[in-house]
C-alpha cells in the first residue's frame, strides 16, 4: 500500500512567534476579563489569610505564580503519559512536590516570611487556580502554551490579592510595605492628628469586604453578571 | 486513554522515585541553610530581651552569631532550680512550645545568661523564656531580669497569629518598653509578676507591677499576664536559690 | 475541659471560613440552597473528622523530626517533614476513596447524600489546612480528633448559615455587578462581624 | 398647601423624561410624597381600596416609639457630665448640655445616611423609601455620646451600603442596619468606643465637655464594673452599689433600671425602652413575642449562670450576679425592643420569631459573662441571630411545607 | 359528620353603603355581554356567533378550544351587536342587544338516574357548567376530571357583599335540583359550609345530601378557598370543584327544566348610591341603569363585585359572570398634605400604627380608591399572617412567586389559594404590593409550566 499512496506532502508550519498575539491573550485575558479569582471564583481560599500585608502577600503571589506556571509546564509535558485514571494523583503529587520546593527554599533563605506565611504555602496545593488550570488548560495543551496561561492565571491572582493587600495594609495599619503611611501624612497635619487605623481591615472580615469590592467594581467595569 | 494496570503501576512508581528523589534531594541541599535559619531565628529572639529590634536588625547573621557567642551563656534548669547537666541536654535544643504541654515539674527551663564580652562571670542579666495562649493562638517571648533578678531589663514578645493592630502589638517596641524597670517580687519577695491593665492611656509610672494595656487586646494582654507570671512562678525556685546565694556571698 | 475548649474554639472562633478562609471554593459554589449545603458540611465534617487524626499519626510516627526511632533508636536524627505535604495530600485524597467506597457499600443512603460531594473534598482547601494545622500547633491525638470534628462543624455551620441567607436573598435586588460572588463575599464579610462575638470566649 | 403644591408642580417638569434632572426624579418624588400623600388609585382589577397605613407611617410608629429613649437619653448626658465634672447645674443646665451632644450626632448619622442613600436612589433609579427614618435614629442612639462625628459618618456610610444598599435597599437587607453600624465602630475602631472616656466627660470634640472628671469618679459603665467585680472577687451587686457613691450616682438596681448610668446615648434606660416597646406591641409594628422571648430568654440563662456559679464550678462573680440585673444592664432592653423587632433581619416566621427572641436573650447573657473581651453581648447576640434567622425560618418554612405533604399521603 | 370552624384570623370590613333587603324598581338593562377575561383558565376562545346574528338565552356564544365541550351561553336572547376585540385581535366581549322579552333555547331536563359521563355532558352544554370552579387554580372545571370532593360556601363575607339566603329566596327547590347533580359528579362528598355565627336558615338546614358545615370568624371565612382549607384541603394531584350557590341554582333550573336561565338578583352597594338594594336582571348586564342616575359623587369608580375582588368596570361598563353586586366608591386621585402621617379615626385601617385610630371607630368606613402610599418592597411584618387563616406561609409564598421557584410555589400550597383568598392581605399590606395579580401570574407559571 505505499506504493500507490502518494505521500502528502508535508507542509511546515511557519513557527509561531515565541509571544504571538494569541499567546500574549493567553497571558492578559486572565488578568481582566477572564480574572480566575473575579471572574472564575477560583483559589479564593488561601489567597485571602495572608492579605493583611504586602509583604508576605508578594511572597505568596511569587510562590503561586511559580507553582502555577511550572506545575502546567509539567502536567502538559507528562500529559500524553498520564494514565486517565490515575490523573488527578499525579497532578496532586506534581504540584505538592513543586509547594513542597518552595516551602524549602522559603524555609532555607527566608525564614521570617516561612514563619508568616505558616501553613498557607502548603495551602497553595489545594488553591483551585492550580488544579483548575491543570485540568482546563495543561492536559490538552503544548507545554510553553500551557506556561503562559498557567502565568496569566497566577498574575491574575496575583494582582487581587496584592490590591487587597493594599488596603488591608493601609488602612488597617497605616502602612504601605510596612512605611509607615498614616504616621507621615499626620505629621503634615500637625502634631496633635493623628490618621486613626481601622481594625476591621486587619481581621478576616476586612479581607472579606474588600475583596467584595473590588469584584464589584471590577464587573461594573466589565460588565460581567453571574446568574 | 485506557491503559493497564502494569501501565499504571509502573508509572506510578517511576514518578514517585523522580519526586521523591527531586524533594529528598532538595532537602539535604537546603537542610544545614535551613538549621542555620532555625538557629539563627531562636538567637535573634533570645538577643531581643536585651538588645534593640532596629539593632538586631542591622545585623548580619555572622554578627548576631558573633556577637551570641560571645556573650551568651546558656544553662538547663528544672522546676526546682538545679541545673540539669545529664543527658545531652543543651539550652538550645529545648523547644519550649513542646515542653509546654508537659505538667511543669517535667519541663527543662532554659536560662540564657548574658554576661560582658568574652566574661562569663561578670553577668549582665538572665534571659528567660516563657510560652502560651494568647487570643487566637501560641504567644511567647522572653524576659531578661537585671542582676537582682527582680527588675526587668527587657523583653521581647511573639506571637503565632494574633489580630494585626491589636494584639499583635505586643511585638511592637513601645509596647514591650512599658515593661522595662517594672518588678517580679513585691517587697515581701512574693511573686506578683507584671500585669498588662485594660484600657490603654493611664500612667503606670508609680506602680511597679502594672503596665499599660493595649486597647482592644485585653484578651492578648491577658495572655501575656498569665504566662510572664506561671513562667515566673516556674523559674522562681531557680531565681530564689541565685538571690540566696548573693545574700550569702554579700555577707 | 481543655478539649471541649478547643472544640468550642474550633468551631466558632478559629472558623475555618471566617477566621482563615478555608475551603472558600466550595462555600462560595455549593451555597445555593440549604439541603446540599448540609450535604457538603456533612460529608466536610465526616472527612476532616477522620483524615486529621489519621495525618496525626503519619505525622508523629513517619515524617516528623526524630518520628522514627521506635524502628531504631538511631533514626532519631531523621526528618522526614519534607515529605509532609505529599504525604497528607495523599492520604486526604486516599481516604477521601475509602469513605466514598465504605459509604456506597454499607449506607447507600448516605451516599446519596454525599456521594456527590466526596470527590469535591479532596481537594477541600479546609481538609489539608485542617491537617497542617495539627501538625504545626503539635496537637495530641485526642486534641487532633476533636479539632477535625470541630473544624468541620464550622465550616458546616458557615455553609449551612450562608446557604439559608442567599436563600433569602433570592428576592433582594442586588446590583449587577455584585451578583454572585460579590455579594457573597460581602456576606461572609458581615457574617464574620457576627461570629466576632465568639472571639475570646474562654468557658 | 396649594402653594407648596404649586411649587412642587413648578419644578415638575425639570424631573421628567427627556429633561436635564430626569435622572433625580426619584429624589423629586421621594420629597413629594413627604409633603404630600401621593395621588395614586388602584388598579382597576383586585383589591379596589387599600388601607390607609403605609411604610411610612408604620417607620414613623418606630421613630415615636423611640423618642422617650432618646429625650432621657440626652437628659442623662447632661446628668452624668455634670457629676463627673462635681458642678452644681440645674435641670435646664443638663438639658441643653445633653441636647447640644446628642444633636450633632443625629444630625451626622442623617444627613450622612440619607445622602448615601439618595445616591444609590439616584444611580439605581429606584424609589426612596423610608426606612431610613428609623435607621438614622437608631445608629444615633446606640453610639456612645462622646463619639468622634467622623466615626459616626464613617459608621453610617458602612451600614448603608454594604449592610442595606447592596442587597437592594430597604426591605432586602440581613443584618441590622443600627447595629451593623455600631459593630463596624466597635471593631475598626475598639480603642476609641470601648475605653471609658466616651461614656462620660471626655475632651473628644465637645470643648462642652472639655473638663476633667473630679477624682475618684469613674466613668466605667454597669457592664465594665461587673466584669471588674467578676476578676476582683467581690460580689458583682456590691460592686455596682458601691460604684460611684460618694457622688450620689451608684449603679443599683433601681438606677440602672431608671438609667442614670453612662452609656450609649439611647440604651441606658430599661423604662425607657419598655415605654417604646408598649407602643410598638401596642401599634403591632413589632412582635411580642420577639420581645418577651428577649427579656425571658436573658432571664433564664441568668439563672442557669446563678446555678454553675451555685455549683462553685466557677468563681466567676459575674455569674452569681442575680439574673434580673441582667435584663437592665447594658443596652439589653433597648436592643431587645428595638433592634431585634426589626422586622427585615429578625426571623419571619412566628415560631421562628420565639426561637430568635429567646436565643437573643441567651446569647447576650453567655458573651456577656464568658467573654471579656466583649461586655456588651446585645450587639453581638443580635447580630449573630440576624445571620441565624434566615436557617431558623428555613426549617420552620419546612415543617409547614411537611405537614403539608404528610397530609397529601396519609 | 358536620363540622364546626371557628376561624380567629381575617378582618371585616366595615363600609358604609350596604344595600337594604328590598328589591328596586329599576329600568332593566338593554345591553349585556359575555367576557371571556371573567373566566382565568381560557385559552383559545372561539366564537360560536357572528355579528347580526339572533340567539336565545342559552345559545352557545364562545367555547375554549382547549375545552372544547364546554359551551359558554348567551344569557338573554337577543342580537349580537358588537364581537369587541383588542390588541391581536384578543376578544374582549360579545355584545348582546336583548329583547324585551327573554325566550330560551329548549332542552331536556336532565334524567339524574342516568350514567354520570351523559349528565356531565348535558351540563357541559347547557351554559352552566363555567359555574363550577376547579381547585387547584380557580378555572373553569375540566369534564373530564372527576373531584374528590365539590364545596359550595353558602354565604359571603366580602365587605358589602350580596345577602346570600336573600338572592335565593325562593330557589330552594332548584337549589335541591343542583345539589342532587353535583352529588352525581363526585367521588366524594358536596359540603355546604354555612355561616356558622348565625342560626342557619331554613334554605340550607333542609337540604339533603350534603355535608352541612359550619364556619364563624370574620372575612375571609366565607372564602370557600378557606372552608376547603380546613375541611379537606388539596394536595397536589387532587382536585377539588367549588360553586357558588346561585350556580347551584342555575344548575338546579336545567336539571328541572332543560333552560338556561341567566336571571339574577344582584345588589347595589358602596357609599357613592343615592339608592341602594336589589335589582332583578341577568347575567352580564351592562350597569349603566343601576348607577348612572344614581350617583352622588361625579368622580366614583362603578366596580363589578366587591371592593376586595372587584373590577373596576365605569358606568358603562358590563357585570362580571361570577358577579352578583355592584359597589360604588369614590376615587382617590388627590394629594393628601402630610396624610401619611396626620391621625385620623376616619381612615379604614387593620393597623394600629401611630395616628390610625380606626380601630376605635365602631361605626362604618367611607373608603376611596387612593392607595395610601406608594409600592414598596416586602417589608415582613407578619401582618399577611393575621389576615389569612389557613396554614399557609404567605410571605414566603408570594416570594416564591416572585422569583418563579416552581417547587416553592407547590410546596408553600399555592394549590389551596386563588386571588379571593389573598385579597384581604394585598389590601393590609402597607408596601402596596399587587398580591392577587401575582397569585395569578404564579398560578399561571403552575398551570402553563
Amino acid at each position: 500500500m505505499s506504493a500507490e499512496i502518494a505521500e502528502k506532502p508535508l507542509v511546515a508550519k511557519p513557527a509561531e512567534p515565541l509571544l504571538s498575539k494569541r499567546r500574549k491573550k493567553l497571558v492578559t485575558d486572565p488578568l481582566i476579563d477572564d480574572n480566575p479569582v473575579t471572574v472564575q471564583v477560583l483559589g479564593i481560599c488561601s489567597a485571602l489569610a495572608v492579605t493583611t500585608q504586602m509583604k508576605p502577600t508578594l511572597v505568596m503571589a511569587i510562590s503561586v505564580i511559580f507553582v502555577v506556571a511550572l506545575s502546567n509546564f509539567a502536567i502538559s509535558l507528562m500529559r500524553n503519559t498520564i494514565p486517565s485514571r490515575i490523573r488527578i494523583i499525579v497532578q496532586l503529587a506534581v504540584v505538592a512536590t513543586l509547594v513542597t520546593l518552595v516551602s524549602e527554599f522559603l524555609k532555607a533563605f527566608s525564614y521570617d516570611m516561612y514563619k508568616e506565611l505558616s501553613v498557607f504555602i502548603g495551602l497553595i496545593i489545594t488553591n483551585c487556580i492550580v488544579m483548575g488550570r491543570l485540568e482546563a488548560f495543561a492536559m490538552g495543551n503544548k507545554p510553553y502554551d500551557s506556561m503562559l496561561d498557567g502565568l496569566g492565571s497566577a498574575l491574575g491572582y496575583s494582582w487581587i490579592i496584592l490590591t487587597v493587600a493594599f488596603f488591608r495594609e493601609l488602612w488597617g495599619s497605616g502602612s504601605v510595605f510596612g512605611v509607615p503611611v498614616f504616621e507621615y501624612v499626620s505629621s503634615l497635619f500637625g502634631p496633635d492628628f493623628k490618621l486613626a487605623t481601622n481594625g476591621l481591615m486587619v481581621t478576616p472580615v476586612g479581607a472579606f469586604i474588600i475583596l467584595g469590592l473590588i469584584v464589584w467594581v471590577q464587573r461594573t467595569k466589565t460588565g460581567y453578571v453571574e446568574h | 486513554m485506557q491503559q493497564s494496570n502494569t501501565y499504571i503501576i509502573v508509572y506510578s512508581a517511576v514518578l514517585t522515585i523522580i519526586l521523591g528523589l527531586l524533594l529528598s534531594g532538595s532537602a539535604q541541599v537546603l537542610g544545614p541553610w535551613q538549621r542555620d535559619a532555625i538557629a539563627l531565628d531562636k538567637k535573634k529572639q533570645i538577643l531581643g530581651a536585651v538588645i534593640s529590634a532596629e539593632k538586631i536588625a542591622g545585623m548580619t547573621p555572622e554578627d548576631v552569631k558573633a556577637f551570641y557567642a560571645s556573650r551568651i551563656s546558656p544553662i538547663v534548669v528544672d522546676i526546682s532550680g538545679k541545673e540539669i547537666t545529664e543527658g545531652g541536654i543543651t539550652a538550645e535544643k529545648v523547644e519550649i512550645a513542646k515542653d509546654y504541654k508537659k505538667p511543669a515539674e517535667e519541663r527543662a527551663y532554659p536560662v540564657y545568661i548574658f554576661h560582658a564580652e568574652g566574661k562569663p562571670d561578670q553577668i549582665e542579666s538572665y534571659i528567660f523564656p516563657m510560652y502560651g495562649a494568647g487570643l487566637w493562638d501560641a504567644i511567647w517571648g522572653y524576659v531578661a531580669l537585671k542582676t537582682d533578678l527582680n527588675t526587668i531589663a527587657g523583653i521581647t514578645l511573639a506571637h503565632a497569629s494574633e489580630t494585626p493592630g491589636l494584639g499583635a502589638r505586643i511585638t511592637e517596641g513601645k509596647v514591650q518598653e512599658r515593661y522595662i524597670d517594672k518588678k517580679i517580687f513585691d517587697e515581701s519577695g512574693a511573686l506578683i509578676a507584671v500585669m498588662m491593665q485594660k484600657g490603654e492611656g493611664k500612667n503606670y509610672d508609680s506602680d511597679a507591677h502594672k503596665v499599660d494595656g493595649m486597647s482592644g487586646a485585653t484578651i492578648t494582654g491577658n495572655g501575656v499576664n498569665t504566662m510572664l507570671k506561671s513562667y515566673m512562678g516556674c523559674y522562681e525556685a531557680y531565681i530564689k536559690s541565685k538571690t540566696a546565694s548573693k545574700a550569702v556571698a554579700i555577707l | 475541659m481543655e478539649l471541649f475548649n478547643l472544640g468550642i474554639r474550633s468551631i466558632f472562633i478559629d472558623n475555618m471560613i471566617f477566621a482563615y478562609f478555608l475551603g472558600m471554593c466550595s462555600f462560595l459554589a455549593v451555597s445555593k440552597k440549604v439541603s446540599t449545603a448540609v450535604g457538603l458540611g456533612a460529608a466536610v465534617v465526616f472527612v476532616l473528622g477522620v483524615t486529621v487524626p489519621f495525618n496525626w499519626i503519619l505525622n508523629e510516627f513517619v515524617l516528623k523530626e526524630g518520628a522514627l526511632t521506635w524502628i531504631s533508636a538511631s533514626m532519631a536524627t531523621i526528618d522526614l517533614s519534607f515529605l509532609r505535604f505529599i504525604m497528607f495530600i495523599a492520604i486526604i485524597a486516599g481516604i477521601v476513596q475509602l469513605v466514598e467506597m465504605v459509604v456506597e457499600k454499607f449506607s447507600p443512603a448516605l451516599y446519596g447524600q454525599l456521594g456527590i460531594f466526596l470527590p469535591l473534598i479532596a481537594v477541600n482547601c479546609a481538609i489539608l489546612g485542617g491537617c497542617l494545622f495539627m501538625a504545626q500547633r503539635d496537637y495530641t491525638l485526642a486534641e487532633s480528633a476533636v479539632f477535625g470534628f470541630g473544624s468541620g462543624f464550622g465550616f458546616m455551620l458557615a455553609i449551612v448559615l450562608l446557604a439559608a441567607i442567599r436563600e433569602r436573598l433570592k428576592y433582594s435586588m442586588v446590583p449587577n455587578g455584585l451578583k454572585g460572588l460579590g455579594i457573597t463575599m460581602l456576606l461572609t464579610g458581615l457574617m464574620g462581624i457576627a461570629f466576632m462575638s465568639f472571639m475570646g470566649i474562654d468557658l | 398647601m396649594k402653594l407648596i403644591q404649586k411649587l412642587f408642580d413648578g419644578i415638575k417638569p425639570n424631573f421628567q423624561k427627556g429633561a436635564k434632572w430626569e435622572k433625580f426624579h426619584t429624589l423629586y418624588e421621594g420629597h413629594r410624597t413627604i409633603v404630600f400623600a401621593p395621588d395614586l388609585v388602584t388598579k382597576s382589577k383586585g383589591a379596589q381600596i387599600k388601607d390607609a397605613t403605609d411604610l411610612k407611617r408604620v417607620m414613623i410608629t418606630v421613630v415615636i416609639a423611640m423618642i422617650p429613649a432618646l429625650l432621657f437619653g440626652s437628659y442623662n448626658i447632661g446628668h452624668q457630665h455634670f457629676i463627673a465634672t462635681g458642678e452644681g447645674s440645674t435641670f435646664l443646665d443638663k438639658a441643653i448640655f445633653g441636647a447640644l451632644s446628642v444633636l450633632p450626632i443625629l444630625l451626622v448619622s442623617y444627613a450622612v445616611g440619607l445622602a448615601t442613600e439618595f445616591t444609590f436612589c439616584v444611580i439605581r433609579n429606584h424609589p426612596i423609601s423610608e426606612g431610613y427614618l428609623v435607621t438614622g435614629m437608631l445608629i444615633a442612639l446606640v453610639m456612645p455620646p462622646y463619639i468622634p462625628l467622623w466615626q459616626v459618618a464613617l459608621a453610617t456610610v458602612f451600614a448603608v451600603v454594604i449592610g442595606k444598599e447592596v442587597f437592594g435597599g430597604t426591605g432586602m437587607n440581613i443584618l441590622n442596619v443600627a447595629m451593623t453600624a455600631r459593630a463596624f465602630l466597635y471593631f475598626a475602631y475598639p480603642a476609641q468606643i470601648s475605653g471609658d472616656l466616651v461614656w462620660t466627660s471626655s475632651e473628644l470634640w465637645s470643648s462642652l465637655a472639655d473638663k476633667p472628671a473630679v477624682d475618684g469618679f469613674s466613668g466605667a459603665t454597669a457592664l465594665a464594673v461587673a466584669y471588674n467585680s467578676s476578676i476582683d472577687g467581690t460580689p458583682v451587686v456590691e460592686a455596682l452599689s458601691k460604684h460611684n457613691a460618694a457622688f450620689n450616682a451608684d449603679y443599683s438596681f433601681m438606677s440602672m433600671f431608671m438609667g442614670w448610668i453612662p452609656g450609649s446615648i439611647g440604651e441606658t434606660s430599661t423604662l425607657m425602652a419598655l415605654i417604646g416597646a408598649v407602643i410598638l406591641v401596642a401599634t403591632g409594628v413589632a412582635s411580642w413575642k420577639i420581645i418577651v422571648g428577649g427579656f425571658g430568654g436573658a432571664y433564664a440563662m441568668g439563672l442557669v449562670m446563678n446555678a454553675f456559679a451555685g455549683n462553685g464550678m466557677d468563681v466567676n462573680q459575674f455569674m452569681a450576679m442575680p439574673a434580673h440585673y441582667h435584663l437592665v444592664m447594658g443596652g439589653l432592653a433597648f436592643g431587645v425592643v428595638f433592634m431585634a423587632t426589626d422586622p427585615v433581619s429578625a426571623a419571619q416566621t412566628e415560631l421562628g420569631k420565639w426561637i430568635y427572641g429567646i436565643l437573643i436573650g441567651v446569647f447576650t447573657v453567655i458573651i456577656r459573662v464568658t467573654n471579656p473581651a466583649y461586655p456588651e453581648g446585645i450587639m453581638l447576640a443580635v447580630l449573630f441571630m440576624n445571620v441565624v434567622a434566615p436557617l431558623i425560618d428555613h426549617y420552620v418554612v419546612k415543617a409547614n411545607k411537611k405537614r403539608r405533604l404528610q397530609r397529601a399521603t396519609v | 359528620m358536620s363540622k364546626i370552624v371557628k376561624l380567629k384570623k381575617g378582618f371585616d370590613l366595615k363600609l358604609a353603603g350596604k344595600a337594604p333587603l328590598e328589591l328596586l324598581q329599576v329600568a332593566s338593562a338593554s345591553t349585556f355581554a359575555l367576557k371571556p377575561s371573567d373566566f382565568p383558565g381560557i385559552q383559545r376562545p372561539k366564537v360560536l356567533v357572528n355579528e347580526g346574528d339572533t340567539v336565545k338565552a342559552g345559545t352557545p356564544l364562545l367555547l375554549d378550544k382547549a375545552m372544547d365541550q364546554v359551551l359558554y351561553a348567551s344569557p338573554v336572547s337577543g342580537e349580537v351587536v358588537e364581537i369587541k376585540r383588542g390588541e391581536k385581535r384578543k376578544l374582549l366581549e360579545i355584545k348582546i342587544l336583548a329583547d324585551k322579552k327573554i325566550t330560551h333555547e329548549k332542552g331536556t331536563p336532565i334524567d339524574l338516574s342516568q350514567n354520570r359521563e351523559s349528565i356531565v355532558a348535558q351540563l357541559a352544554a347547557s351554559g352552566t357548567w363555567p359555574h363550577i370552579i376547579q381547585r387547584p387554580y380557580g378555572i373553569v372545571a375540566n369534564p373530564m376530571n372527576v373531584p374528590k370532593a365539590i364545596f359550595i360556601s353558602a354565604f359571603d363575607t366580602h365587605p358589602l357583599a350580596a345577602e346570600v339566603n336573600f338572592l335565593l329566596q325562593g330557589e330552594e327547590r332548584y337549589f335541591q335540583a343542583g345539589i342532587d347533580a353535583l352529588a352525581k359528579l363526585t367521588a366524594g362528598k358536596v359540603h355546604l359550609n354555612v355561616d356558622g355565627s348565625k342560626a342557619v336558615s331554613e334554605l340550607f338546614s333542609s337540604v339533603r345530601h350534603v355535608q352541612l358545615n359550619q364556619f364563624s370568624g370574620p372575612h375571609p371565612a366565607g372564602n370557600v378557598g378557606v372552608q376547603i382549607h380546613h375541611l379537606d384541603p388539596i394536595n397536589k394531584g387532587e382536585i377539588a370543584w367549588t360553586v357558588s350557590p346561585y350556580g347551584v341554582v342555575q344548575i338546579g333550573k336545567y336539571v328541572l327544566e332543560g333552560i338556561y336561565d341567566a336571571s339574577k338578583m344582584v345588589a347595589l352597594t358602596g357609599s357613592e348610591l343615592k339608592q341602594r338594594g336589589y335589582v332583578k336582571t341577568y347575567t352580564g348586564a351592562q350597569v349603566t341603569p343601576f348607577v348612572k342616575e344614581n350617583t352622588q359623587a361625579t368622580h366614583a369608580r362603578v366596580i363589578s363585585g366587591n371592593v376586595l375582588t372587584g373590577e373596576s368596570v365605569g358606568a358603562e361598563g358590563y357585570l362580571g359572570f361570577y358577579h352578583n353586586q355592584v359597589t360604588v366608591i369614590p376615587e382617590g386621585d388627590y394629594e393628601e398634605f402630610l396624610g401619611w402621617l396626620k391621625p385620623s379615626a376616619s381612615k379604614l385601617s387593620f393597623h394600629k400604627a401611630i395616628g390610625m385610630f380606626s380601630f376605635l371607630n365602631r361605626g362604618e368606613f367611607k373608603v376611596d380608591t387612593n392607595t395610601h402610599g406608594e409600592e414598596r418592597p416586602f417589608v415582613v411584618s407578619g401582618v399577611f399572617e393575621k389576615v389569612l387563616p389557613m396554614d399557609i406561609l404567605p410571605t414566603y409564598l408570594f416570594k416564591a412567586i416572585i422569583t418563579e421557584d416552581f417547587d416553592e410555589m407547590e410546596e408553600l400550597g399555592l394549590y389551596e389559594v386563588i386571588e379571593e383568598d389573598v385579597a384581604l392581605c394585598e389590601f393590609v399590606d402597607p408596601s402596596k404590593n399587587e398580591l392577587q395579580q401575582l397569585v395569578r401570574q404564579g398560578i399561571e407559571l403552575l398551570m402553563y409550566s
